[in-house]
């Protein structure tokens, strides 16, 4: 079973993100689950989204406590929120940021591989939400895709498109986008 | 749910087996005669009657048909009194019961 | 075999349908005007009726299992759910294609002026396609007479002791129901039987809301010989303490005006309720009936069909 | 057909491959999403029923009475508050034994404010005359709605049934669901025809005043209804799993025919004891997990089989009877003989206070102590 936390702010889709990200796994036969920590969420807040992907039926039912993955929508939190915690050693962390991974150095925990994408440059080009507030969740999961290849692009396309009501072409070319511009 | 139904009109429900699943009636409250409520009774004095039939509209219960002239029930009448007060011949006279 | 019978001709007339519904053997006081107004409505509704009842006193009328005085299916609900049950049993009906069946919510005062007043009211604002009848007997009488909101200024009750009196108005439930802009309200008063069944015919060829405040004497609670129900509830019109009138899609029509409208003290006097009450408060009780008579004149004049819109 | 759905959406899915007829439900979170996709699906002519839009939960649950009672399928749902305000109404529909199926996402009761994961809402509906049934997962909670109305409807039970799912960890969790076909549900589920019920050809009073004389032997009644609803549950799940492939009890045991150790518990937290028991069995512990699905009609027998074998056990509640202990600790105490199993009741989780796999495992640990206690305190700060 692959354990995948989300970090993202509220208004950015982290919770969205976790839940098409599941669907992808889905559509290749997987077992999933899908669900927001669950707090009052409001604009700008910090939001945490987990998602399960595995072979078999999935019986547990409490948060994400030592992820394989950690998918992070805004690169603020990197320092705001003691993320890394319980990452587990030789685990990912994908970063939606301009920087290079060598700006996000992380202690303890070994083998840690970082994939940086400008997934929020990418988002506003495909018209995903505003310059202040883009909407990088479908983006950043071709990025997931490419770093950890927990689920093929094509599905993760095919998820977005099934389930985006608004611009769901443009959402799923902008999780391609990411995918090829991965920096890993 | 087939009640059994006495010749008195009231419902046999004396085992548990009788009973429904839940209270549903099974009967009428017709075999329920009110007549021990009565301490006066209207009499209708046939001669005064002018067949409007006012009486009749008026009983609460209703225990008086109309007809010519109309009929008390006594099996039912309560005796509220409501017939004689309203009757504009003053034809239903009050006696008193079990006197 | 009288002349009548065998000519087929009677020598007399009725003025409501002569078909029994409501059986007799019920359980309601001597002289009840609730037994009465059930008695007219089924009358008027006719068999293919089904009420839902709270608590009330028509809890009791009905009888006890395994029996019912009502003739129609009744489904006897919980306090505050006349009007909620009766919106569930219309859904069904119409999903079930019964839609020559009337439900009809048939509450006392209290179940209606107090805790059946959100359940009325969301059913209202739905516009759920029910006969919300209450007949107002002034007071909690079925746990024994105890004051609600439909009691009047000056009443006694057993939680408004004569030392202690109602004070203040009866709740206006017509202008509440008015304001929901459903498309039919009306009053009605069981010494007016023609005009009680008309409305609640007219009100079965409406669809949506439609509610009838019935006006209901109870010996019992209002200390008066059983036999003077009619008088009082005729003498509480005449005396304009309880106006007949409609209120159609928002225009208002009196159905009775009283050129010499009797004293309010004659009213009272007939009741017990009222006997503790000084000169000066039945004057007071006086002036506020005419303000009210006033006031719905008004109305009338402003909302009703000669307005002309 | 599978599809990733919340609790929420496969509740909704539930009462639409149901053909429920009639729906009043009134929003509260977590619940509000299964509203939603009703309002959706009916507006879209998806479900053919009526939505009554009520004004309150009282209202939902007075409405879905009259619908049922006037011979129409119905569902409601809702949380917590919701609950309790339809209280009266709760023990109005057992005593009328109406089989109206409720989802109820388990919620803890305010004050303090809490949208969180908490049963102490359900269980204290325990004396209406309800069937309760918690769920461990999404797949669960739709299978359960249709065998719930079933079962339900079934002579002899007439009962309504409370479905239970965990606010959060089911309302807003993604999972796959099955929702099978709907000539193979229709063919499970048959439409409505209650033998009695409001109709103007056969006029009748429900629930009238009822004299000590009888109101006694309807109280039986109903105790003889649960009775032949343990029987049915048992027939019907067996009867699921041969028509869909997935078979259901008043309980499911895992790994318990060599436990030396069992945790009895209910909802999502038996999922996660079950891994919390194969992690063990990993390291040499024969752990196993008893799961509750119905608190009523409650399993006496699958307990005391089960729990007769054991050493020690622990029932794990996500609720609390204040002044006593959990209360599936105490239902699982008053069954077992004295010569039982050494019993301990475990409280966690209130409030969706998250229950881990090494809180479970640090409970089938503490088990083997033997040093039972009935009321211990999971995680409370010190």
């Amino acid at each position: 079973m692959i354990e995948i936390r989300f970090h993202g702010r509220g208004g950015q889709g982290a919770v969205k993100g976790s839940d098409l990200l599941a669907m992808a796994a889905f559509r290749e036969g997987k077992q999933v689950q899908a669900f927001p920590f669950f707090g009052v969420e409001r604009r700008g807040a910090p939001v945490t989204a987990y998602t399960r992907i595995s072979d078999d039926v999935i019986r547990i039912h409490c948060f994400i406590y030592e992820p394989d993955v950690l998918v992070v929508l805004d690169p603020g939190l990197m320092s705001a929120v003691p993320l890394t915690d319980g990452l587990k050693p030789g685990g990912t962390i994908v970063i939606n940021t301009t920087l290079d991974k060598s700006a996000f150095p992380v202690t303890g925990i070994p083998d840690v591989k970082i994939a940086t994408v400008d997934c929020s440059s990418i988002a506003l080009r495909y018209g995903l939400g505003t310059p202040e507030a883009p909407i990088v969740n479908t983006t950043i999961l071709g990025a997931v895709a490419r770093a950890t290849g927990v689920v093929s692009i094509d599905s993760v396309a095919d998820a977005i498109r099934e389930r985006i009501p608004n611009k769901p072409d443009l959402n799923a070319q902008a999780a391609r986008d990411a995918y090829d511009r991965l920096h890993g | 749910m087939k009640p059994k139904i006495r010749k008195d009109g009231t419902v046999a429900v004396e085992k548990t087996g009788d009973l429904p699943d839940m209270p549903v009636s099974m009967g009428s409250m017709k075999s329920n005669k009110t007549a021990s409520w009565r301490s006066i009774r209207p009499v209708i004095v046939e001669a005064r009657c002018k067949r409007c039939m006012i009486c009749w509209k008026v009983c609460p219960e209703p225990a008086i048909r109309p007809g010519d002239p109309p009929v008390v029930d006594l099996d039912y009448c309560k005796g509220c009194g409501i017939c004689i007060a309203e009757c504009p011949f003053d034809a239903i006279d009050s006696e008193k019961e079990g006197k | 075999m009288n002349a009548a019978e065998t000519t087929g001709k009677r020598p007399f007339r009725l003025t409501l349908p002569e078909e029994e519904i409501l059986s007799p053997g019920h359980l309601a006081c001597q002289g009840c005007g609730a037994a009465m107004a059930m008695r007219y409505a089924l009358k008027a509704l006719g068999r293919n009726t089904i009420l839902s009842i709270p608590a009330c006193c028509w809890a009791v009328i009905d009888g006890p299992f395994p029996y019912s005085a009502a003739g129609v299916p009744v489904f006897h609900c919980a306090f505050e759910t006349a009007a909620s049950t009766a919106a569930g049993i219309t859904h069904a009906l119409s999903r079930l294609g019964r839609e020559d069946v009337t439900t009809v919510a048939w509450a006392g005062d209290g179940g209606t002026f107090d805790i059946g007043l959100q359940a009325l009211s969301g059913a209202a604002e739905r516009n759920d396609n029910i006969i919300y009848v209450v007949y107002d007997n002034e007071a909690y009488m079925n746990t024994g007479i105890q004051r609600s909101s439909a009691t009047p200024h000056g009443a006694w009750t057993t939680t408004t002791p004569t030392l202690q009196f109602k004070k203040g108005p009866k709740k206006n439930i017509m202008e509440i129901m008015v304001a929901h802009s459903i498309p039919y309200a009306a009053t009605a008063n069981i010494a007016y039987p023609e005009d009680l069944v008309k409305k609640l015919r007219k009100a079965q060829s409406i669809r949506g809301m439609r509610f009838l405040h019935v006006y209901a004497p109870c010996p019992t609670g209002w200390k008066h010989a059983p036999g003077l129900t009619v008088k009082i509830a005729r003498m509480a019109t005449e005396c304009n303490v309880f106006p007949i009138y409609e209120v159609e899609e928002g225009v208002y029509t009196l159905n009775r005006r009283n050129p010499t409208p009797v004293p309010v003290a004659e009213y009272l006097k007939m009741q017990g309720r009222f006997h503790h009450l000084r000169e000066e408060d039945v004057q007071f009780i006086q002036s506020r009936v005419d303000r009210d008579w006033q006031r719905l004149i008004k109305l009338e004049q402003a909302f009703g069909k000669a307005a002309g819109t | 057909m599978k599809k990733v759905l919340t609790g929420n959406f496969a509740a909704a899915y539930a009462a639409v491959a149901a053909r429920v007829q009639v729906i009043s439900a009134y929003p509260i979170t977590p619940q509000t999403t299964i509203v939603e996709i009703l309002s959706e699906l009916v507006a879209r002519g998806e479900l053919a029923a009526d939505f009554i839009k009520v004004e309150s939960e009282h209202s939902a649950l007075a409405a879905c009475i009259g619908a049922q009672a006037a011979g129409a399928r119905t569902f409601t749902a809702t949380s917590a508050q919701g609950l309790a305000l339809m209280h009266e109404l709760i023990h109005w529909t057992g005593r009328a034994r109406l089989p109206i199926v409720l989802a109820n996402v388990n919620r803890a009761m305010a004050p303090g404010w809490s949208i969180w994961a908490d049963a102490t809402d359900a269980v204290s509906e325990r004396d209406t005359g309800w069937m309760q049934i918690y769920c461990e997962d999404n797949q669960e909670v739709f299978d359960s709605i249709l065998m719930a109305y079933r079962i339900g409807e079934r002579e002899g039970v007439l009962l309504p049934t409370l479905v239970n799912l965990d606010a959060f960890f089911l309302s807003h969790t993604s999972q796959v669901v099955d929702l099978y076909d709907a000539e193979r549900i229709d063919a499970f589920l048959p439409p409505y025809r209650p033998a009695v019920k409001l109709d103007v050809a056969d006029p009748r009073s429900f629930g009238a005043l009822t004299s000590p004389d009888y109101y006694y032997e309807f109280s039986f009644k109903i105790q003889k209804a649960h009775e032949a609803a343990a029987q049915a549950i048992t027939e019907t799940g067996k009867e699921f799993g041969t028509l869909f492939g997935r078979s259901y009890g008043l309980t499911e045991a895992y790994r318990c025919e060599d436990a030396e150790v069992v945790l009895v518990t209910y909802g999502t937290i038996a999922g996660t004891a079950k891994v919390a028991a194969d992690r063990l069995r990993n390291r040499g512990v024969r752990a196993g997990v008893l799961k509750i699905r119905y608190f009523r009609p409650f399993p006496a027998e699958d307990v005391v089989r089960i729990l007769g074998r054991v050493k020690a056990a622990g029932v794990v509640d996500r609720a609390v009877s204040y002044g006593q202990a959990g209360p599936f600790y105490t239902e699982t105490r008053s069954v077992l003989p004295g010569a039982g199993p050494a019993l301990t009741g475990f409280i966690a989780g209130l409030g969706g206070r998250d229950v881990s796999v090494a809180d479970l495992e640090s409970m089938f640990l503490q088990l083997r102590e033997g040093k039972p206690s009935p009321l211990v305190w999971i995680g409370v700060k010190p």
